[in-house]
């Protein structure tokens, strides 16, 4: 928004109003249209969250009925992964990637006006099934059949949405791809990168190698229902554990997808306010692929409980559990980058020490639930829950609240209010505590997860949660309001922002000019 | 302004490398799995018409217990029983048993059955030369018969094994078309 | 990205212009091969476990990929020269696979930079006279048009030859 | 602030540990995992307190680290940015020390997961199968099968009465085991996926239609356990909780007997002629175990899930017969089930009784069992 401002010399050449926005062919537009939309389905999905934590407030039915209480599960995992999570790395990777690479702009800005204006038709026919006969999908974001096959008049518009989520995606991700690939700036090689470069580049492969699993996989629940095939339905010869499979070989990679580019994103906070270089910087890409690679042998771990054989169920675990040491290495990494560092601790850095803190605790929990013996006990638990929202929460979602308050001042020109982002930070990370630390004990204590209503033993813990959940819920607006503030004005930011910044973008004025680098920078 | 830097090629070939590799095993585990399925009988599948070929000297020494299991899918209007619920085998000779369904209803009904083995690991021994399972099963209102399932375990079954259960589930074809 | 060599002694300047292209052409087909791979590999090996429809669904997006670095290398191996000397505009185009030469008489010549009649999309940097014209880098963003055009305009029509200023 | 946060969780996560190590009665099924009775239960707790212990110990390492520098290396202490940034030792030493930690945790866990899979050597064989939104049973062999379905009152989940002490967890007809026996599930399911879980008894197992799977326990100890559906399954999967009793021998076999027994008499009951009032209380029951999940319990039923209301319906004041036909066959592509399989020749005359003389439904018919036995 705030480039709109910058350039009057060049109003002319620019639509102005809204159409602008309509017909940006802009990296930058394309990057904030990006992240409104993530924090508007971040909303989206969190009302959704909300309606879920006050049904859960108290044993016994109280707002919803059970189906409903099931759609919203549904949606709130499919709004939050595809419409909030997602496009807001795709809208960080628009902004920082041809900025820190030193290219113009993105390779291909038709097409990514296209898979950004893909979005939100998507979104909102996603929501539409909520008004449907029949009711929204709430088979389960997993969408696994024969129950995801009772959805009623929803069931078409589901996979059509989630195709067009898909489609965008990919788009996004092979924009991305070519830009890194063929528009670094001279001298800019492969390991010079930085590190948020990097885990998009192994991202988007990400992206691009499971997508059309994926598609395939909706597109057979489509056929099943409606012309007759019977991939799933074990009645002609298909087999309902097989979509299971593939979805899942889509998924794991998937959640990949969702945490990899916020390590970059860590990788690139830690050193600035550590004023020291980012330690093992090679050893850092390689985890990342190792990551990325493990991701594709794993799926099965998913679905302990289908009855594998003992060899596939060896085999899964054995590869889960060879997780934990990449992801370890760049725990050791970053810790190390702090060590003998010179620490000073603006909002950014609050949020990557807490994403170092809490994103270990998921890695535990994630190698607990690796052991399978113990994985039939965790499994369909709230163990998982808590599990997931550790990675995905306090993972993906407190990296993007890092990478905002990090760059914030780079897109805008305006300082934000450290004050207020302080606020924000320490009322999110206890609040994000009080609502998934409890969820671990509940899971432990046998709860399943997707329940509408549980036993009485549960209340307390649910009840903890609940509250955690509102209060967290009610602290994101104040990273609304910081947003606007920043926007719209606050004093100036210098064009390198923090004293210890390093990289490409910080080169240029704050905020950066519409076409940034008209001659490639040259590369150190 | 060359566009290409000297170092860059070297090391995209290198990675790039690496990352095929990663990849091509990360894909070759797909048909891997599939080959460690079909071994071990993932979900009790036992494939389809098995012919013996030659034949096969039974083991008398040894007995395996086979169980039999009927199941009709979403309460299909059928009853749906096996005629001997379990039987003593000897692997490697063939024995004949029977399971008996009816349909309940009052209008003509098509009907598929479909196996299961548990444990998974006696799938693939357990040969089948007639089953109805083979094809699909049409039902007049109100008929009831007893459909054959002649079948032998392979001698080859793993010796551990000594309980291995044969379930069919009815699904009504007219169902699972549309 | 513009690379100029100007003489303003000899009334001489000459513009390179290409995009920038950080992997080579050989490097773009390794890498696309290597997607190709994964991606049939991963659908191949689940259209064999009998979930086939995922093959097309690779199929298109492997044409898409192809489609994009595709267009993305050959603006790569597209360059032009302007060469500027005594009473000649000459506009030499190259690309993967022939040399295109056209010739303008310097007096002649206009630079202009036409604004798109569309919104939002890009303008195009042309060098015209007696009816012929050709596009100067249009890969560029519209900033260094803009800068490469009030370059070209004064190369072709110094103001130390028209006498309203001198040049540096 | 940072650090006691930390510290906080690092000490909820030890206690959690220590009030389970110690026994502490009310604070363990609370806080950790529960021990359960049997042995697969014990094993998968052992390994749990195992790899907790250890997450632990790395976390206080890591942290502590992490902590450290926090602390000291700050720059507001003065502390001037060291410039090292690459060890490869370093590196090396901390792939390698994780990866024999990690084989260390392997092979206690391939050890148990063996154990678990080994489902030979059973004593007794019980099918399971799952149903929107209901269990099933079938004791092989013996001839005793029945459903079990919740049994907690709507008025209690709707909050209109005090919930109960196993409010969610209890069922009309639990699953009756004998003690230390090895007793192997056939777990398999009737529509969607479905998943067989007692927390007490350490294994759970999904629930596949056309497909059996397997799983097994050995219960140590009389008593009650109860468990829940754990794979998502529609509407009603809160609802569908599992009871298992476990008795010893001589009750179990007491309890076979009864059961054989009952099965016998109800056989026996449907020759007889039922009276109205007979069969209008054994149709509520029936009615609200079986139908009421969809239909409701006022008889309305649920129209934005596409479940028709039975008040005033066409069926249930127009022929007898078809909607006797529809009870028992169900109608095809919908949730409706069909129930000639599921309930008795009594339970259907009276659910049919009671549905057509309910809610102002007054046509005052009546069906006798023996005529939907005729009607089979």
């Amino acid at each position: 928004m705030s480039t709109a401002t910058t350039h009057d010399t060049h109003h002319e050449e620019h639509p102005r109003g809204l159409l602008r926005w309509v017909f940006t062919t802009n990296h930058k537009d394309i990057g904030t249209l990006y992240l409104i939309f993530a924090l508007a389905m971040f909303f989206v999905g969190g009302a959704m969250a909300m309606i879920i934590r006050a049904e859960l407030f108290q044993p016994g039915l109280q707002f919803v009925d059970p189906q409903f209480f099931n759609s919203m599960t549904t949606m709130h995992a499919l709004i939050m992964v595809f419409g909030a999570v997602m496009p807001g790395f795709v809208g960080l990777a628009n902004w920082l990637v041809p900025m820190m690479i030193g290219a113009p702009d993105m390779a291909l800005p038709r097409m990514n006006n296209w898979s950004f204006w893909i979005l939100p038709f998507a979104g909102i026919m996603l929501l539409g099934t909520l008004f449907m006969e029949g009711g929204a999908p709430a088979g389960g974001w997993t969408m696994y059949p024969p129950l995801i096959l009772q959805t009623g008049d929803a069931f078409p518009y589901l996979i059509f949405s989630v195709h067009l989520l898909g489609i965008s995606s990919i788009m996004g991700a092979i924009n991305i791809v070519v830009t890194i690939v063929n528009m670094r700036a001279p001298g800019m090689t492969m390991m010079k990168m930085p590190l948020f470069v990097w885990t998009w580049l192994i991202t988007a492969y990400l992206l691009i190698a499971v997508m059309p699993v994926f598609a395939g996989a909706v597109t057979m629940l489509l056929t099943d229902q409606y012309f007759g095939t019977s991939f799933f339905s074990a009645a002609g010869g298909g087999d309902p554990v097989m979509f299971q499979h593939i979805f899942w070989f889509f998924g794991h990679p998937e959640v990949y997808i969702m945490i990899l580019p916020a390590f970059g994103v860590v990788s690139q906070i830690i050193p600035t306010f550590a004023r020291k270089r980012l330690f093992g910087y090679s050893s850092m890409v390689y985890a990342t692929a190792s990551i990325a690679f493990l991701s594709f042998i794993v799926w099965a771990h998913h679905m302990f409980t289908v009855g594998m054989p003992l060899t596939g169920e060896l085999f899964f675990m054995y590869a889960t559990m060879l997780i934990a040491v990449p992801t370890g290495v760049k725990v050791f990494n970053w810790v190390s980058t702090m060590w003998k560092g010179s620490m000073t601790f603006e909002t950014p850095m609050l949020f990557a020490l807490a994403f170092v803190v809490l994103f270990t605790i998921g890695g535990f929990s994630g190698l607990m639930m690796a052991i399978t013996p113990v994985d039939f006990q965790y499994h369909d638990t709230y163990f998982i829950v808590a599990h997931f929202h550790y990675t995905l929460v306090t993972g993906s979602v407190f990296t993007l609240f890092a990478a905002a308050y990090y760059w914030l001042p780079k897109w805008t020109g305006n300082m934000y209010d450290e004050k207020l982002g302080k606020l924000h930070f320490w009322l999110s990370a206890i609040f994000v505590n009080v609502l998934f630390f409890p969820q671990h004990f509940l899971g432990l204590a046998g709860m399943p997860r997707r329940i509408p209503d549980y036993s009485t033993q549960f209340a307390e813990f649910n009840m903890m949660s609940s509250l955690g959940g509102f209060a967290f819920g009610l602290t994101q607006l104040l990273f609304v309001y910081i947003v606007i503030k920043t926007v719209r004005g606050g004093s100036k930011a210098t064009d390198k922002v923090w004293e210890g910044a390093e990289g490409l973008e910080w080169t240029l004025p704050s905020p950066p000019p519409y076409h940034s680098f008209t001659t490639a920078p040259e590369v150190k | 302004m060359t566009a290409s830097t000297g170092s860059n090629p070297k090391l995209v070939k290198r990675l790039l490398l690496i990352v095929v590799g990663m990849f091509g095993f990360g894909f070759a585990m797909v048909p891997l799995y599939d080959v460690f399925c079909d071994i071990t009988g993932i979900n009790g599948k036992t494939g389809g018409r098995v012919a013996i070929a030659a034949v096969i000297e039974p083991d008398l020494d040894r007995t395996v217990m086979v169980e039999f299991i009927a199941n009709v899918n979403q309460s299909m209007p059928w009853d749906f029983t096996p005629v001997v619920s379990r039987m003593e085998v000897h692997p490697g000779k063939m024995y004949r048993t029977s399971f008996h369904a009816k349909n309940r209803t009052d209008r003509t009904m098509v009907g598929q059955a479909i196996p299961s083995v548990t444990p998974g690991l006696a799938a693939r021994h357990f040969k089948k030369t007639e089953c109805f399972c083979f094809t699909e099963q049409q039902f007049l209102a109100g008929e009831g018969r007893d459909m054959p399932l002649l079948f032998m375990l392979d001698p080859e079954l793993p010796e551990e094994i000594e309980v291995v259960t044969l379930s069919y589930t009815f699904f009504d074809k007219h169902k699972a078309i549309n | 990205m513009v690379a100029r060599q100007v003489d303003s002694l000899q009334d001489s300047s000459r513009f390179v212009i290409r995009p920038n292209c950080s992997l080579p052409w050989r490097g773009v087909v390794r890498f696309y091969l290597g997607m190709v791979v994964v991606s049939f590999g991963i659908a191949i090996a689940f259209a064999l476990k009998g979930a086939w429809l995922i093959l097309p669904f690779a199929g298109l997006e492997m044409l898409v990929l192809g489609a994009a670095l595709y267009v993305v290398a050959r603006r790569g191996c597209r360059w032009q020269t302007v060469s500027i000397k005594g009473d000649r505009v000459e506009v030499v185009e190259h690309d993967s696979t022939c040399t295109r030469r056209q010739t303008f008489q310097r007096a002649w010549a206009q630079v202009t930079l036409e604004q798109a009649r569309i919104n939002g999309h890009p303008s195009r940097l042309i060098i015209c006279s007696h009816g012929r014209a050709v596009e100067i880098g249009g890969y560029l963003a519209e900033i260094e048009k803009e800068q490469l055009a009030l370059e070209l305009r004064q190369a072709v029509r110094p103001p130390s030859l028209t006498g309203l200023g001198s040049m540096p | 602030m940072l650090v006691s946060k930390v510290k906080r969780w690092l000490t909820a996560l030890a206690g959690t540990a220590l009030l389970a190590n110690a026994g502490g009665a009310a604070a363990e099924w609370k806080l950790n995992l529960r021990q359960g009775v049997t042995s697969i239960s014990q094993e998968a707790y052992d390994l749990h307190m195992l790899i907790l212990w250890i997450c632990v110990a790395i976390g206080v390492v890591v942290f502590g680290a992490m902590f450290i520098s926090i602390i000291k290396h700050r720059k507001s202490k003065g502390a001037k940015p060291a410039t090292f940034h690459e060890s490869t030792s370093v590196e090396i030493v901390w792939t390698v020390v994780p990866f024999l930690i990690l084989i260390g945790m392997a092979i206690p866990a391939t050890k148990a997961l063996i154990a678990i899979e080994d489902t030979s050597n059973s004593d007794l064989s019980i099918k399971v199968t799952g149903y929107q939104w209901k269990w099933g049973y079938d004791y092989l062999g013996e001839g005793v099968s029945f459903i079990s379905t919740l049994t907690t009152p709507k008025e209690q989940i709707l909050n209109q009465q005090d919930k109960g002490e196993n409010y969610l967890l209890e069922v009309d007809n639990p699953v009756v085991v004998p003690i230390n026996k090895k007793v192997r599930l056939l777990i398999t399911a009737n529509d969607v996926l479905h998943a067989w879980w007692v927390p007490d008894l350490g294994m759970k197992r999904d629930a596949i239609p056309g497909f059996v799977n397997e799983m097994w326990f050995n219960i140590e100890k009389e008593g009650t356990y109860r468990g829940q559906c754990a794979e998502l399954c529609g509407k009603d999967h809160g609802f569908m909780p599992i009871v298992v009793v476990a008795k010893n021998e001589a009750d179990y076999q007491q309890w076979l007997t009864d059961q054989k027994a009952a099965m016998d008499a109800d056989a026996a009951g449907a020759d007889r002629d039922w009276s109205m009032a007979e069969l209008m209380e054994r149709g509520e029951k029936a009615y609200n175990t079986n139908c009421a999940a969809c239909h409701q319990a006022n008889g309305e039923g649920l129209k934005a899930a596409g479940f028709p209301g039975l008040k005033g319906s066409p069926l249930a004041t127009g022929p007898m017969d078809a909607h006797l036909q529809m009870v028992m066959n169900g109608k095809p592509d919908t949730a409706m089930a069909a129930f000639g399989g599921q309930l008795n020749d009594i339970d259907i005359a009276a659910v049919v009784t009671y549905e057509r003389n309910s809610w102002g439904n007054d046509t005052g018919d009546l069906i006798q069992p023996s005529e939907v036995k005729a009607a089979r």
